[in-house]
């Protein structure tokens, strides 16, 4: 048993507080939308300039000129602000945005991150994925455990290109979360069913449990 | 006076060889009008200034498709077929920034600075060849300003001065643009008297803009993405 | 939440020996109240990052006649007798920037810039023991980012996320200011519930403001300069 | 016979163009705004903040809340528009003002500007004057050709500390108008009844004369 898409997800909203400036990356964390837990008022940043982002629009309130930064059709929340990408990115390198929750390819355990290339495979530029990694008050990984081949993707260091050096403070998985402390990573809870063996076996850095 | 009849006039001057800053994010808040004149033109080896040079075939992704272009700033080229296959096959060049690395380099070239350091990028791929500097504690890049020969940008609503307001995100790059390039088109849905807009909401004063003119716009869609009342 | 009763609320936390920056030019767009909160205070040894530090005895000047400032960071201090009489008596530190440096290093301190290249100030006794540095044929100085722990600024409409509207010139340099200090506090004429500013026309986003609150503002006039309508 | 202030005025004033983008200096730079050529349209910029700015207010137009960079009370003109300071002087560093009219306090024939202090003397502190004297495409000086002493304010090389340097194009004193050419002063234009002479005579720099 591990968790799935859906509640990786809601694991992940059970991080944000009230108040939070969140930027989603592309992917999984998008998905993260959907779970910002009851009683607490988040708002989305999309770094294509618009701050205040709300959920898809119904058919009647589709408008092409007001998308996210993954280029999807979105809404104004109310207190929405829209500004150009030197702002947007203002906002992100100067520390105002509180958490970034972006996909991974690799996380290693002090902290790098890979997400925006392999080499001689993967070819799409950077877009804003650097700037955010390193820039928010708080950087939070989701990915998968293990790659299809079943290589560990919590690394002791990086094998894949970096995207930010030192930025990642927790992964979420399938198996569980994980915080990045330097010379080993920490877990701080593991899926339902889902034996610390297990995880320091799908673990390629060092894994260390908390309590 | 700034006020131009059509893209055709806008781009007098515009020639092969040149460096052209084209607003918008993926195919929103493109020159549209201006974009399609080019394609039109026959003017070739260009130097593209853009987030993302098109995208699915469309926007700047025509220029490519025409083989206009022989080098690419930007920061982004998934989604964008056109662009991959020619940078695989080394038919264009293709310099990829960091998002906010692109944007702060083009607002440096048209606020006079010759370059800043940032963070972003310290550590890798983007960092080879730079200046690595220590400020307070914190490690930054060097990064130089970016100017082009000419801009070409979109709004929502313009003066016969150039002053520019911007809709929802349709803003993006415009505005950083038109500030950047020798050159400043501006192709807006509407073209309003001098007077009309409230002075504390211009979102780009005119001296930036050098050309403007009315041009009705597609806007298209890239990720039609809905949701329906029923799942509410 | 970040709306707070008044500005001794919101000036929790600001301790003597602080750096306070302050928008404003001259007494215009001057962040009325939390001035004369932090004169009545007994706070002191600050650093007032500020274009002007007050006019003609009034705004930050009082500051200055309490004995409250030990450093000003600004760019001009003609018409301000409290600041040219404690500077040449060597009780206040200044250190004079050009005023177009000091907006860009404000805005640096809140963007995460390191520094940034700039041409003013090249062969003056501004570039006294920066590095001077050549880009593209032109010669540029270094100037490092600036930031501080407390942001005071004063706008005309405010929501309650900290959304900003500035009006006229009283805007100059609050926006950059909010976006540079640890805590930054907003005072505004109206405070208005959310939703009720248009989103393409809000000057300032909330998430730079940390606290705000309604205040009436006395906005005084530093030059009285009128026509008559018979001299049209 | 030399021009009075409101004929030094209205000369820089026939130096605009139709369609500058104009900044005015404290002093007698301001007064250029009332000799705008007939038939052109110029804007002027206020580095506080402020593109498009009109005449003194009529007493019932007065808002102590638009003012020049003078910080005197001022109007908007048609087309005018608000920013704030890094913008305002992005304008100016960038090279978008087209004219700056700075007043001097000396100006040397290789176009270095002195107006910002003198020691031991003045403290005021640059303000814009640096941006301004630097960042415009043009630059022209308004001052008087002599100090009041009747030393030469138009030098061979500066004596007082500089404001930017080889910035300015022209200057024009009540004496005449005069370029900065590098190794001389070339005269444009002598006022009516100045003798090639006593220009010569009162200018510290080398002289030479159009045509």
């Amino acid at each position: 048993m591990s968790w799935s898409r859906e509640e990786q997800a809601r694991r992940a909203g059970a991080e944000l507080k009230d108040g939070d400036i969140v930027n989603l990356g592309i992917g999984l964390p998008t998905e993260v939308a959907n779970y910002v837990p009851r009683g607490i008022q988040v708002m989305f940043h999309s770094e294509n300039g618009l701050l205040g982002m709300g959920p898809f629009p119904y058919e009647d309130e589709l408008d092409p000129q007001i998308i996210n930064a993954g280029k999807q059709t979105v809404t104004l929340a109310p207190g929405a602000s829209l500004f150009d990408s030197a702002l947007s990115f203002a906002m992100i390198r100067g520390g105002h945005v509180d958490v970034a929750i972006l996909g991974g390819l690799e996380v290693a355990q002090n902290g790098d991150l890979a997400n925006w290339m392999i080499p001689g495979k993967m070819v799409t530029g950077m877009g804003g994925a650097m700037d955010l990694a390193g820039g928010a008050k708080k950087t939070l990984v989701m990915q998968t455990h293990t790659s299809k081949t079943g290589e560990s993707k919590l690394m002791d260091r990086l094998s894949l290109p970096p995207t930010a050096l030192g930025c990642v403070n927790r992964v979420i998985t399938e198996l569980g979360v994980f915080d990045c402390c330097g010379d080993h990573f920490l877990c701080l809870e593991l899926a339902p069913g889902v034996s610390r063996e297990e995880a320091v076996a799908r673990t390629k850095g060092e894994l260390r449990f908390a309590g | 006076m700034k006020v131009v009849k059509d893209a055709r006039e806008a781009l007098q001057g515009l020639e092969s060889g040149m460096s052209v800053m084209s607003g918008g994010f993926g195919l929103c808040g493109n020159p549209e009008q201006c974009i399609k004149t080019l394609a039109e033109s026959g003017i070739k080896d260009l130097t593209i200034i853009s987030n993302n040079c098109g995208n699915q075939g469309r926007g700047l992704a025509a220029l490519l498709q025409n083989r206009q272009v022989s080098k690419v700033i930007c920061s982004f080229i998934g989604g964008n077929p056109d662009l991959a296959t020619q940078y695989l096959a080394g038919e264009v060049q293709v310099e990829l920034n960091p998002q906010g690395t692109l944007a702060e380099r083009i607002r440096a070239g048209g606020a006079g600075l010759g370059g800043f350091f940032t963070p972003t990028g310290v550590g890798t791929a983007v960092a080879d060849g730079k200046e690595l500097r220590e400020i307070d504690g914190r490690l930054y890049l060097f990064e130089k300003l970016l100017k082009a020969d000419f801009a070409l940008v979109r709004a929502a609503v313009g003066d016969k001065l150039g002053n520019l307001r911007f809709y929802r995100t349709s803003r993006n790059f415009n505005p950083l643009m038109a500030m950047a390039a020798r050159v400043t088109v501006a192709e807006v849905d509407t073209l309003v008297e001098v007077g009309e807009l409230d002075p504390d909401d211009i979102h780009l004063p005119g001296l930036f803009v050098d050309r403007i003119f009315e041009a009705s716009h597609e806007n298209p869609i890239e990720h039609r993405t809905v949701r329906t009342r029923e799942a509410r």
